[in-house]
C-alpha cells in the first residue's frame, strides 16, 4: 500500500459523510457495533455502510494512524495501534493482565467451546470443583451467566462475553481453532477402556 | 512419615497400619476422621520445629488419597450408576469424556499463545469520556414474574450424577489389577509412564496402589532423585502364588 | 478553514508520529487526559505533546472529521461531531426493554423479598457470585444501598427503590403476590432457598 500518498478527508460525497458519521459512532461506542447496528443508528443503508467501513479501514490502519478500525467480536470498533502500546501500557491496564492461571485458561477454554455450560459440567470435565474459578472469570467479565440448565432446578450456565472475543482478537467464536478428536491413539484408549469397563462389569 | 502413631475413634496405631487396613477393606473408612490425621501430622510436624518437605509432599499425597477413598465410600449409589451400563457403552461414555478433556486441554494452550500475541493491542473499556449517556427503560412488569422466580429456585434439584467420579477416579484396586498385569508381562516399567495424561487424584490412587505392592513385597520402588521417573521393579520369584496375595475380592 | 485542501496523514516527522501516539492514547481513555498525562505515557515532552495537540485538533475538528478532539475541564477528549449528533442518539438510546434477564429477574426477586440484603446473602440463595448481576440492577436504579450488615465490616444491603415499585405496579412491598408454599416469612423463604440452593451444589 502506498503509505505516503496524501490522503483526502473530506470530499463532497455522500458516502464521506457517511463515513465520518461512522467514526462519529464508532468512537463514543462501548463495544463493537455491527454494521446492521451502524447502519440503524446512521439510518442509511447496510450496505452503504460497509462501504463506508471499507473507507475507514483504510485510513485508520496500522502504520498510518493512531486509531486503528478493527473487526472483532462481530462488530466493528476502534483500538488504538500497536505501535503505541507502550505508551498504552504506561498508562492502561491491559483489558486482562497476563496472569489468568492455568485452571482459569482451561475453564475458559471449556466455556468457549462448549458453552453454555454449567459449572458441575465444567467440574465434569476439568475432574475439579470450579466455582472460585468460573467467579473469578465473571467477575473479569470474559464470561456472564446464560440462563440456567433445562428443567425446573437446573444449574446456572454461563457462555463467554464479547469481551472474551475482543480480549482475544477473535471475530467470532467460530475461528477458535478447530481442535481433533482424540487423535491417532485414540483405539489404543478406547481398548484400555473397554477392558476397565469389563472388569468393573465383571 | 508412616510411622505417624495415630489416637483416633476407629483406629489406633500407626498410619502405615491405617492405609493397609483400608485398602484390604477391613476398616471402614467413612468412620476414619481424615481431618484428626491432618492435625496429628501438623502436631507432629510442630514437634519437630523443621519442616520436612519430604514428608509433607508423601502426606499430602496419601491422605488427597484417602480423602478421595472416603468421597467414593460416601456416596454409594455412584458405583451402581456405574454398573447400570453396559462394558461397551461405558468404555463409549469413558472414551467421550476423555476426548472431551483433551480438547479442553488443548483449548487451554491456545488461549494464552493467542493472549500473548495480543498483548499489545488496547482497547477502551467501558464507556467513552463524552459520550451520551445511556438510558434503559424497562417496560412495565407483572409482580407475579417475582414469585415465579423464586418459586424456581426453591425446587429441589435433580439428582446430579456422580458417575464421572467413577470414571474419572477409579478405585485402588483397579491400579492394583492394573500394575500386576504389568508387571506379569515385564519384569519393570516407569510410573510415569503408566499414569500419563491422568488427573493427579488418578496418579495419586496409582501411587497408592503403588506403596501397596511395595509392603506386599510384590515390587520394589526406585527414584535416582526427588522428581525423577519412579521405577518399578517385579520382586516375586518364579512359582509363587504372586496374584493371589490382595485382591479386591479378599 | 479551506475544508478541501487535501491532508497529509502520514510525513516522516516525529511530531506526526507522537501525534499518532497522543490518538491512540486518547482512544483508548475513559477520561480526559492532560497534556502531562500524554507526556508521561508517550515519554515525551508536555510541550512537544502540545504541538501534536494542536495539530490533531486541526485534523479532528468540527465538519471534517466525525472524530471531534475537545479540551474539557479534566485535559482532552474524543467526542462525537455535532454533524453526527442524531445518529449517536439513536445509538443510546435503547428501545424500551420488554423484561429482564433470568439472572436479573431472580436477583431482584430475592432483593424484594428477602431485603434488605447483601450479595454474598443473595449469592447463597442463588448458588452462584451476584456481583455483576446487583451492580446492574443498581446502575438500572432497580435496587439501591441501604446500609451494611450489623457488625464492624459488615457488607452493603440492598433494597428495592421507588423505580422497582413502579415498573411492577406496586404501591408498596407488601403488595408482593404471597409465597406461603415456600415460606411463611423471609426468614423461612430464606432458609429454605440457601438449603435448595446448598443441594443444587454447583
Amino acid at each position: 500500500m502506498d503509505r505516503d500518498r496524501p490522503f483526502r478527508l473530506i470530499t463532497a460525497g455522500p458516502v464521506d459523510a457517511l463515513a465520518r458519521t461512522v467514526e462519529a459512532l464508532l468512537v463514543v461506542a462501548s463495544q463493537p457495533l455491527s454494521a446492521d447496528e451502524l447502519a440503524a443508528a446512521a439510518d442509511d443503508d447496510p450496505e452503504r455502510v460497509e462501504t463506508a467501513l471499507g473507507l475507514l479501514q483504510e485510513r485508520f490502519a496500522e502504520g498510518r494512524s493512531g486509531i486503528v478500525l478493527e473487526h472483532v467480536a462481530g462488530g466493528w470498533a476502534f483500538r488504538a495501534s500497536r505501535e503505541a502500546a507502550e505508551a498504552c501500557g504506561r498508562l492502561f491496564e491491559r483489558p486482562v493482565e497476563r496472569g489468568l492461571s492455568a485452571a482459569a485458561l482451561e475453564t475458559l477454554a471449556i466455556v468457549a467451546y462448549l458453552g453454555p455450560v454449567s459449572r458441575p459440567e465444567i467440574a465434569r470435565v476439568r475432574g475439579v470443583a470450579a466455582d472460585s474459578v468460573v467467579a473469578g472469570l465473571v467477575e473479569r467479565g470474559l464470561i456472564a451467566e446464560a440462563g440456567r440448565e433445562p428443567g425446573v432446578g437446573g444449574a446456572v450456565r454461563y457462555r463467554t462475553t464479547p469481551l472474551f472475543e475482543r480480549v482475544f482478537g477473535l471475530e467470532s467464536l467460530s475461528q477458535l481453532p478447530r481442535l481433533d478428536d482424540v487423535g491417532e491413539d485414540a483405539g489404543e484408549i478406547r481398548e484400555r477402556l473397554e477392558a476397565v469397563a469389563e472388569r468393573r462389569g465383571a | 512419615m508412616r510411622e505417624l502413631e495415630l489416637d483416633l475413634d476407629a483406629f489406633e496405631g500407626p498410619f502405615d497400619l491405617l492405609l493397609t487396613l483400608v485398602l484390604k477393606e477391613e476398616l471402614e473408612l467413612a468412620e476414619v476422621d481424615v481431618a484428626e490425621i491432618v492435625v496429628t501430622f501438623c502436631e507432629r510436624l510442630a514437634e519437630r520445629g523443621q519442616l520436612d518437605l519430604e514428608a509433607c509432599g508423601e502426606f499430602l499425597v496419601l491422605v488427597a488419597a484417602l480423602l478421595e477413598l472416603k468421597a467414593r465410600g460416601l456416596f454409594p449409589d455412584e458405583d451402581a450408576e456405574l454398573s447400570d451400563l453396559e462394558p461397551e457403552e461405558a468404555a463409549e461414555e469413558l472414551a467421550r469424556r476423555l476426548a472431551e478433556y483433551r480438547r479442553a486441554k488443548e483449548a487451554a494452550e491456545w488461549l494464552p499463545a493467542r493472549l500473548e500475541g495480543e498483548g499489545d493491542r488496547f482497547f477502551r473499556l467501558g464507556p467513552a469520556p463524552l459520550a451520551p449517556r445511556v438510558e434503559r427503560r424497562l417496560a412495565p412488569q407483572e409482580p407475579e414474574s417475582l414469585a415465579a422466580a423464586l418459586r424456581a429456585l426453591a425446587v429441589e434439584p435433580p439428582a446430579v450424577s456422580l458417575a464421572h467420579m467413577g470414571l474419572r477416579f477409579p478405585p485402588v484396586s483397579q491400579f492394583l489389577e492394573r500394575f500386576r498385569s504389568v508387571l506379569q508381562r515385564r519384569r519393570v516399567f516407569d510410573l510415569d509412564a503408566e499414569v500419563e495424561g491422568m488427573s493427579r487424584i488418578e496418579q495419586a490412587v496409582a501411587f497408592l496402589a503403588l506403596l501397596e505392592l511395595r509392603r506386599a513385597g510384590e515390587a520394589s520402588l526406585e527414584q535416582a532423585a526427588p522428581f525423577a521417573p519412579i521405577r518399578v521393579r517385579r520382586l516375586a520369584e518364579e512359582g509363587r502364588p504372586e496374584w493371589t496375595g490382595i485382591a479386591r475380592s479378599a
